[in-house]
C-alpha cells in the first residue's frame, strides 16, 4: 500500500541542502516494486537531484501514466502533489496543468509502453509543443505490471523470457524526440547515478521540454540474456559520449578544463551544463549531429547515453503563447471577468 | 392572404461563395426593423460546392423554432431547383435567377415565379469572377428587400456600417443591392403579401449563436485555460472563446495573454489538458462534439473518481459515428449522464438557447468547481450554430467564481490535517488543496483505489466508502443545477416534458394545441440528476409527452431512471432526422399518442 | 464439530513468491479426491511481495460461491497477520510459520493455532535462497495435506506428473511435501474436524478459468485474428488464445499459422484492427476490460452503424477509471449495452461461469456476423480469472459458422443489384460482401450518414431510414441471443433475477432462504437486448430482487429500459466492494428488503 | 453527395490496359472537393497509378480516416470496397484488413491532421509493424475540413489565412518513418504527376508499409502567401533528389543509363525499382543518408522530394508472423476448429 509513508523521524547526522532539508525530505512512500528494479535505483537519483537543487518539494507537481515505472512519483517528494493519471496519457495531463501554472517545477515519470504504445502520440506532441518539464522515460523493453509484453522499444531480435523473439522495429526514444525538434534529450542508465543525477538536474532547470530516456530493467521479466534491456546487457554496450555536469545559477562556475573537451550550456535561469565529452568532436547543440552519432552506436551495437543534445534558444509552450508573467490560477476574478458595461457594449455587435 | 411579420422564407445556393455575408444582412436588416426573426443554416459537410440553405422565419409572435413551410424560395442552385421547388408552400413564391431558363417541368401551377437576371445583371456590373460571384448575393438580398419589403434605409445604414472603412467594398455592395432591389420593384407587384413592417420587437434583444454565448460565459466565469480539437460544429466555440480573450483578457500594456488556448492533437489529450489545468487550479474547459466525447470517455471517468473538476461543452450533432456532422440531434443525452466504464454519472446542463448557453456556461465552472467533477453543458448544433434572437445579456459584476472547497496556504497552515477524500461536514463534498501552495496540502492523485485519506488501497470497506460518497455527492448536485423551467395552464391534467433547443417547438406547439383544446402542463429540464420537482410532475400527470431529438428516448430513459415513474406515464416523442425540431413534430407526435390512447 | 468436505480455507502469502503452484496443487487433489472445489485469486496490483491469498472452497453440495468464512486460515504473511486472524471462523484454525514466535496479540481464544516451522525446515533442508523459498510453499500445502486429510497418493501422482520431465524438481518438491505432512501428523491430531473424504463427484468436471474458456471458445468458433492491448484481468484470455492456436492451427508441414495476433499499441487501436479483420471477412475479436471499452467507444459507434461485425471481451474488473484492478465487479454493464455517442445499442451476452463463457465466446462470432453488429462478451474477472469447477467442455462437430448474409462471388455475379443497406427480407439486416471477391460487390462503408443503397447522404428520410432499420436488426437479436435461464419453485410470487457470476451465489443463496421459508423464482438474463420471457417473469413477480455487482444498479437501469416494467417490482440487491458476490450478500439482502417492506 | 457515380459509357477511343479496362475504370464518384484542390490531383495520380499497373480494380481495399484527403477514396476505383473509417484510426483498421486478408491491395489515403495529430500513434505503429499497404498522406498543412486550423505538419512561421503565425515544430513525416524504420519513404507534390504515378506504383508493388507524403495544397485555407504549403512555395521549393521509374514484373527491363545515374531495387515480387539520380551521390537504400539529406535540403530551405528510401529487405506483418500462404478469410472451418475429440483429450490437462 503505496501510502504507508516512511517514519520522517530525522538524523541529525544527515546533511542538509540549502533550505535545511535531508535528502528523506525528498522521499515518498516505500516502494512496492520487485527488488532490484532499476525504476528504483531512477527515483533514489530524483530524489538526490531534487535535494541538491534545494527546490523546494511542494514547488514541484509529479505525474505519471500507468505501469510499474507510473507508480515511482508516489516514492519520492511526499510533498509535492501527485497524479497518476491514466496510461498513456499523462503528457496531456501535463501540459495542462503547465499551462495554468507555469511556475509550478514539472517531472514526469512514465514507461516505455505508457510513452511509445498507447501514448505514443501525447508524447510526440509534447515534445512538439515543448512543455516546460522533465520526462522520464523509465526504459525496461517491456509492459511490467502486465507481466512481461514486449513494449515498444523492445529491439528487434530480442526475446522474452519465454524464448520468443521481437520481430518489430524498436522505436527509440531519443531519435524520435530529435525528429520532433525536442529540445533537450538525453539517455542513460538506471545503474549510473552519476551519469543520472546531472542529468536530471539539467533537465530541470531546462526551460522547456527535457526528454530523458534510462535504461532501467525490469528484473522479473526481462533481465535475462537474450534481453537488450538487461543490466548486464546495458552494462556493457553503454558507452558515453558526453557527460553533464549542472552548475546552478548561484554556485561559481569554478575550475576550466583541456580546451575542447568541455562545452558550456547556459540556461534560460542561468544555470550552466557543463557537458564534459568523452568524445572529444561531439558537440551536444547539433541536432543533426546528435542523431547520426546514436545511429552510428546502434550499428555498433552499443547504446550512447549522456546528454545528447541540448538546444540553447527553446522557447517552451508559454514562450509561445505569450502568457503574462507568473500563474494563472492566482490571477484575481476582476482581471479575467470584462464586466457588465463591456458585456453591454458588446452586444452592439449583435443587433 | 397577405401576411406581414409573420411568414418563412429559405435561400438556395451552394457552398463557397459568400452567401453568408448576404444572408446575414439580410437578418440583420430584418431584426433592425424590429421585428423577431431567426436563422437556420443548413449546411453541407464539405467546403466548397454542395447544396447549402438558409432558412429565415419572421415572426411576429416571436416564435423561434424551426418551421418547414416556406412562403418564399430563393432558388439559386440549380442542382437543387426539384427539392427547392417542392418545398414551396402552395400559393407561395418562388425566385429565381432568370439569366437562364428554367425547365418547364420545375413550374408549379400553384407558385409564382419570380425571375431576377442575377448573373446576367452582375456580369455587366462587376467586373473579374470573384467580385461577380460575391455580389450576385448581395444582389439576391437586395432583390429580397424588395420583395418582403425591408426598408432601404436600414439596409443602407447596415451596409454602410459593415464597410465604412472599406470604400471599394461599400461602392459594390451598395450597387448590388441597387440591382437586385430595382429590379424586383420595376418588375412585380412590390412588397409580396407577406412582407415585412416595422415594430418594436427586439429592442431588448439581440442575434447570437450559443458557442459564441457559450464561450462568453466561459470567458466572464474566468476560465484561463482552454484545451480543443477541432469539430463540427464545437469549432467556434474556441475560436469566439479565442477573440473575447484576445480583447478583453490581455494585458493593456505587454500585451501578454491571460489566457492559454491549447489546440490539442486530438479529444483525448483535450480532456487531459483540462484535467491537469483544473488540477492545478485553473478553471478550464473543452468544446466537442460526439465522436470527442466517446473518445474522452477514459479520461471522464479518471475526473470523476479522482474529482477533478472540468467543465466539457458537447455540441450535439447527429451520430451515431461521424453521422451527419452538419445536423442537429439530441443524441448524446445518455453518454453524458453516464460516460466512462464502471458506475458513474455526471453533472449536465441543458441550455435551450444561446441566453442559456451563456449562463450555463458560467454556471459550469461554479458546479464543476464546487462538486469536483466533470460538468457537461450539453448543447447541439442547432443552438451552437443558429442565429438565435435571445434577450440581451445580463451580468452580475457581483460574481465571484464558486471556487469550492479549495483550502489556501493559510488554511492549510491552521488545519492540524488535510485528507483529500474526506466528506468533514456530510455532503459529499471532500476539500482539495492545489499543487504548489503548501506542503500540507500535498496529496496523490489518482483514478486507481483509494481510501478517504487518498491513500491508495484494494481494501473492500475503504473502496466502497469512498465510492458510496461520490454518488451522494453527485446526487447532491441535483439542488445546484439549474432548476426546471415549469408552466402550468389551467385545467391541464397532461404534461409536456423536454430538454434543450426543442423549447421552442414546445412553445408554440403548446399555444397550437391549445387552439385545438388541448392542454398541457409544461416542464422543460435544465439540469442533472433531476430533482424532486421533476420527479412530482411526472408523477402529477396522468400522462407526460417527451419530447426529444433521438431515436431510443433517451430523456425518457434518463427520466425513468432517475426518477422512476413508470414508462406508461411517459409518451415519446421523437424527430431525430437532422434538422431542428419543429412545432408540427410536437403537434402531430403528441396528437399521435392521444388518437392511439383513444 | 466435524465438517467433512464442507468448508473453506485461506493461504495468506506475499506475491512474487511462487505460491501460485502450491496453491494449484492443493485444487487439483481436492478435485482428484473427487470433491467439489473452487478457488479465488485474491492477489494485488503489483509484481512482487504485496499481500496477496488464495481462497479454497470444499463444497460436497458442489456450491461454487465465494464464501466469506473461513474456517482455516494460512497465515504466511506477517504483514497481514492481524487481518488474517480477525477473518477466522469462531471455533477455526490458523496454522502459521512457527520458525518466528508469533504476537501474543494476534492470539484469539476461540482460534486454533497450529505453528508449522516452515522456514526452519525448509532453510535445513533446501540450498540457496530461491529454492528455499518456492519450497517453503509446497511444504506448507504438505502441512494442509496433513491437516485436511488429502489423499497422499494423489498428491504423489500428481507431484509427478508435473514434474515427469524434471527428476531434481519432483524430488525437491517431494520432500518439501513431506516436511510439512510428516510435521503435522506427528504434532497435530490430524486430519482435523474440517476434512476431506473421497467422493465421486468430479468426473464429469473439469476445473478452469473463464479466459481459457473464452479463448478456447474463440479457436472453435474459427476466429483467425485477435487483436489486443494487455489489460489486467483480461490478458489471459489472449494468452490463452495463442497457446491454442499454436498447439491447433499450425499448418503440420510447415509450421505456418492459421491465425494473426496483433498486439495494438492501444484498445483503440486493437478494435480497430478488429473492425478492419471482420469487415475484410475474418472472425475477430479483442479481450479487454474497463477502460478499454472506454477507449473503444468511438470505434464502437463505427462498427454498429456502419454495421461491421465485431466480438468485444470485456472482462470487467473494479472501476471507475483504473480503480482496483485486481478486483471483480460488474460495473461495465450499461457502457457495454450503450456503448458510444448518438442512438446506439449492443447485443450483449453474459456468461455465468467458464463453461459459459467457452459456448457464448463461439456464440458471440456467429450473432456479431449475423446481425452484422457488435457483440460484447461480458464477463469479469472472477470467472476469467479464478478456477471454477464446471461440467466438461462438449463441442458439436456438426458445427458450422453462421456468417449471415455474405453473398459470394456467384451470388453477386446472379444478382441484378447488390446494395449494402438494403432490407430485403424483413428483419433488417441487409447483405454483405468482402473485398477482393467481385467487382459487383464493391460498396462504400462509411460512418457518416448513408442511405439504404450505401451512398453517402445527408437527406433527413434516408439517414433516418437506415438508423430506424438498425435499430430494428439489434432488437431483433433479442431471440438469438442466448435466452434466460429460469428455475421455477412451486408457490413463489417473488423472483430473484440476475446476471453473469452472480449466479453461483444466487443458487446457493436460494436453497438456503427456502429454508427460511422464503420461496424464490429464478431468472438469470444471459443475453441482451432482453426478450418477452424476461418481461413476463418480471411482470408476473410482485416483486424482483434484481442482484448485481456494481453501485449503481446498472442490471436493474437496463431491465426497466428495456421491459419498462416499474422500479416498484424491482427491488435492488447490491454487492460492489471487489470481492465476487456470497450467498451471504444475496441473503441479507433479499432479508433487509423483506423486513422493510414487513 | 458522393454516391453519385459519373457515366460509364466507354469512349471506344480511350486507350485499354491489359484486363481490357481504361482509365474511366479506375474513376469513382465526382469530386466534391474545392476546384484546384491538390487531394483531387492525387486522386488522378492514383487513378492512373493503377490503371498502368492493370490492376483488377475489385482485388483493392482503399481505407481512410476522416477529412478532406480522406473522401478522396471515394473518388477512385468505384469497383474497389472503400472503408472511410474515422479520424485518425484508419492504420489500425488497414492493419486488421490485412492481416485477415493478406491478399488484398490495400491503399490508404489521410490527412496531415488525420495522420499527425490525432492519428499520429497509430501511424507510427503501423510503420513499426511494417503493415502491407501504400499510405498516402495528403499534406496541405491544415485542417481542410474544418476550415483552416494549422496541422502538425505546418512549419513554425508559416501563417495562417488570418495572418497568425504557427509557432510550434512541424512533424515531418518523411523524417519520422525513417526514424520508425519504415522500409519505403517517399515525398513528391500533388502538381507533379509524373513524379508521383512511379512512386505510387512502387509503393503498390513494395512488400510492406511504403509511406509517401504528398504536398498537397489546400486552395481554400492554405494557398496564400506565408504559407509553406502553397502551390507556389512548394512550386519553387521542392528539389528532386532521385526519381523513380516503375517497372512491373513482366516488362522486360530496358536500355541502361549511364553509370551512377540509376540505381535498380528489385522488389518482393520481381518488380523493379529505377532510381534515377539527381544527385550522383545518393544512395536511396542508405536509411541514414536520406535522413540526413532531407535535414540538409530542410536548412536550406528546400523540400526534398522523390523514393527518398526504399529498404530492400523488408519484411511484412506476415512474414514476421508466418502466416500461411493466402487469405485467412477463405480457410475452410475445419481447418481452423480442433473438433471435439481434442476438446476432450485437450480436457485431460483441466483435472
Ligand atoms: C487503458 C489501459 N490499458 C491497459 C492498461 C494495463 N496496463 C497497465 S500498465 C501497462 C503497461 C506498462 O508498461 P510500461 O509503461 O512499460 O511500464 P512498466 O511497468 O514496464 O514500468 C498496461 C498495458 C491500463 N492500465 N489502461
Ligand atoms: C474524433 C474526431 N474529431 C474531430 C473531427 C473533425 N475533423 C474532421 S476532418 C478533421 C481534420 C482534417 O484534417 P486533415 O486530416 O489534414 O485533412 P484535410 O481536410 O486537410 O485534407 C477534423 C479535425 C472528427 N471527424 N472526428
Ligand atoms: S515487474 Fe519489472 S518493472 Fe515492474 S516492479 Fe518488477 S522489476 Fe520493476
Ligand atoms: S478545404 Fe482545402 S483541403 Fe478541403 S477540399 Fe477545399 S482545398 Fe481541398
Ligand atoms: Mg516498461
Ligand atoms: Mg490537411
Amino acid at each position: 500500500m503505496t501510502y504507508i509513508t516512511k517514519p520522517t523521524v530525522h538524523h541529525p547526522s544527515l546533511k542538509k541542502n540549502a533550505l535545511g532539508l535531508t535528502r528523506r525530505d525528498y522521499e515518498g512512500a516505500i516502494t512496492t516494486l520487485c527488488a532490484g528494479c532499476g525504476h528504483d535505483s531512477i527515483t533514489a537519483a530524483i530524489i538526490h537531484a531534487f535535494w541538491e537543487m534545494d527546490i523546494a518539494p511542494h514547488k514541484v507537481a509529479k505525474l505519471s501514466g500507468i505501469g510499474c515505472s507510473s507508480k515511482t512519483p508516489a516514492y519520492f517528494l511526499r510533498e509535492a502533489h501527485g497524479f497518476n493519471s491514466v496510461h498513456g496519457r499523462m503528457p496531456a495531463v501535463a501540459t495542462g496543468a503547465n499551462a495554468a501554472n507555469g511556475d509550478l517545477i514539472m517531472i514526469g515519470v512514465s514507461g516505455d509502453g505508457d510513452s511509445l504504445s498507447i501514448g505514443l502520440g501525447q508524447l510526440c506532441h509534447a515534445i512538439r509543443r515543448n512543455v516546460n518539464m522533465l520526462y522520464v522515460l523509465e526504459n525496461n523493453g517491456v509492459y511490467g505490471l502486465t507481466k512481461g509484453q514486449f513494449s515498444a522499444s523492445a529491439d528487434p531480435g530480442t526475446t522474452s523470457k519465454k524464448g520468443e523473439a521481437n520481430t518489430m522495429e524498436a522505436i527509440d526514444g531519443a531519435l524520435l524526440a530529435l525528429t520532433l525538434g525536442a529540445t533537450f534529450v538525453a539517455r542513460s542508465f538506471s545503474g549510473d547515478k552519476d551519469q543520472l543525477v546531472p542529468i536530471i538536474q539539467a533537465g530541470i532547470a531546462h526551460r522547456g521540454f527535457a526528454f530523458v530516456d534510462v535504461i532501467s530493467p525490469c528484473v522479473t521479466f526481462n533481465d535475462h540474456e537474450g534481453s537488450t534491456k538487461s543490466y548486464a546487457y546495458t552494462r556493457e554496450h553503454a558507452v558515453e559520449v558526453v557527460h553533464a555536469d549542472f552548475v546552478p545559477l548561484r554556485e561559481p562556475i569554478e575550475t576550466t578544463y583541456a580546451e575542447g573537451t568541455v562545452q558550456r550550456v547556459t540556461l534560460h535561469d542561468g544555470s550552466v551544463v557543463k557537458l564534459r565529452k568523452v568524445d572529444k568532436d561531439y558537440d551536444a547543440t547539433n541536432r543533426d549531429a546528435a542523431y547520426a552519432a546514436i545511429r552510428d552506436h546502434q550499428r555498433k551495437g552499443e547504446v550512447m547515453t549522456g546528454l545528447l543534445y541540448l538546444s540553447p534558444d527553446s522557447k517552451d509552450v508559454h514562450d509561445q503563447n505569450e502568457t503574462v508573467a507568473g500563474s494563472l490560477v492566482s490571477l484575481p476574478h476582476d482581471q479575467l471577468c470584462p464586466g457588465n458595461d463591456a458585456l453591454q457594449k458588446l452586444q452592439q455587435q449583435f443587433r | 392572404m397577405t401576411r406581414v411579420n409573420d411568414f418563412a422564407f429559405k435561400i438556395a445556393t451552394a457552398n463557397g461563395t459568400g452567401s453568408a455575408s448576404a444572408n446575414g444582412l439580410i437578418m440583420q436588416a430584418i431584426f433592425r426593423m424590429g421585428v423577431p426573426v431567426t436563422g437556420k443554416n443548413v449546411f453541407p459537410s464539405n467546403i466548397q460546392g454542395l447544396p447549402t440553405w438558409y432558412e429565415i422565419r419572421v415572426s411576429k409572435d416571436g416564435y423561434t423554432a424551426r418551421t418547414p413551410y416556406f412562403d418564399l424560395m430563393v432558388a439559386l442552385n440549380a442542382a437543387t431547383y426539384a427539392k427547392d421547388v417542392a418545398e414551396v408552400r402552395s400559393g407561395g413564391y418562388l425566385m429565381f435567377d432568370s439569366s437562364w431558363p428554367l425547365d418547364e417541368s420545375l413550374k408549379r401551377p400553384d407558385v409564382t415565379y419570380l425571375g431576377v437576371p442575377l448573373a446576367e445583371m452582375c456580369n455587366a456590373t462587376f467586373k473579374g469572377v470573384r467580385e461577380r460571384i460575391l455580389m450576385k448575393n448581395i444582389a439576391y438580398a437586395g432583390a429580397l428587400a424588395g420583395l418582403i419589403g425591408m426598408d432601404p434605409d436600414v439596409i443602407a445604414a447596415l451596409t454602410k456600417e459593415k464597410y465604412a472603412a472599406k470604400k471599394a467594398l461599400l461602392d459594390s455592395n451598395e450597387k448590388a443591392i441597387a440591382l437586385g432591389y430595382d429590379y424586383v420593384r420595376t418588375h412585380f407587384p412590390c412588397p409580396l403579401p407577406i412582407h415585412l413592417e416595422k415594430m418594436d420587437a427586439t429592442r431588448d434583444s439581440i442575434l447570437i449563436d450559443g458557442n459564441t454565448a457559450a464561450a462568453l460565459g466561459a470567458v466572464y466565469a474566468g476560465a484561463t485555460v482552454g484545451a480543443w480539437y477541432p469539430i463540427t460544429p464545437a469549432t467556434s466555440v474556441m475560436e469566439a472563446f479565442k477573440s473575447f480573450c484576445m480583447k478583453y483578457r490581455r494585458d493593456p500594456e505587454t500585451k501578454k495573454k491571460k489566457f492559454a488556448i491549447l489546440q490539442a492533437e486530438d479529444e483525448l489529450a483535450a480532456l487531459g489538458m483540462v484535467i491537469g489545468a483544473s488540477w492545478a487550479g485553473a478553471r478550464a474547459f473543452t468544446p466537442t462534439s460526439g465522436p470527442g466525447i466517446s473518445l474522452m470517455n477514459e479520461f471522464i471517468g479518471l475526473a470523476y473518481y479522482a474529482e477533478v473538476p472540468a467543465v466539457i461543452v458537447d455540441v450535439q450533432r447527429t451520430g451515431p459515428s461521424t453521422g451527419m456532422p452538419t445536423r442537429t440531434q439530441q443524441g448524446d443525452l445518455m453518454m453524458c449522464a453516464y460516460a466512462s466504464h464502471g458506475d458513474t454519472r455526471h453533472v449536465c446542463l441543458y441550455p435551450s438557447d444561446p441566453r442559456e448557453a451563456f449562463e450555463m456556461a458560467a454556471k459550469a465552472f461554479d458546479l464543476a468547481e464546487r462538486f469536483q467533477t466533470p460538468v457537461f453543458l450539453v448543447s447541439d448544433l442547432d443552438i451552437g450554430m443558429n442565429d438565435w434572437m435571445v434577450p440581451k445579456l445580463a451580468w452580475d459584476d457581483a460574481y465571484r467564481p464558486d471556487r469550492g472547497k479549495v483550502l489556501s496556504a493559510g488554511e492549510l497552515e491552521q488545519a492540524r490535517s488535510f485528507y483529500r477524500y474526506l466528506d468533514i461536514d456530510g455532503d459529499g463534498i471532500p476539500q482539495r488543496t492545489l499543487p504548489g501552495v503548501h506542503p500540507m496540502g500535498a496529496y496523490f492523485t489518482r483514478g486507481s483505489g483509494h481510501n478517504k485519506y487518498g491513500g491508495y488501497t484494494e481494501d473492500a470497506d475503504e473502496y466502497q466508502e469512498v465510492l458510496d460518497r461520490i454518488a451522494r455527492k453527485v446526487q447532491g448536485a441535483a439542488r445546484a443545477v439549474p432548476q426546471p423551467v415549469i408552466r402550468k395552464t389551467p385545467g391541464a391534467t397532461m404534461g409536456l416534458v423536454t430538454v434543450g433547443g426543442c423549447h421552442a417547438a414546445c412553445m408554440e406547439a403548446m399555444d397550437l394545441l391549445a387552439k385545438d383544446g388541448i392542454a398541457l402542463d409544461y416542464l422543460r429540464v435544465r439540469g442533472f440528476p433531476f430533482g424532486d420537482e421533476v420527479r412530482q410532475f411526472l408523477e402529477q400527470h396522468e400522462v407526460n409527452f417527451i419530447v426529444e431529438q433521438n431515436r431510443d428516448a433517451q430523456l425518457r430513459s434518463m427520466l425513468m431512471l432517475d426518477t422512476g415513474v413508470p414508462v406508461e406515464k411517459l409518451e415519446s416523442v421523437r424527430y431525430y432526422a437532422g434538422f431542428p425540431m419543429s412545432a408540427h413534430h410536437v403537434i402531430s407526435g403528441v396528437k399521435a399518442k392521444l388518437e392511439k390512447a383513444a
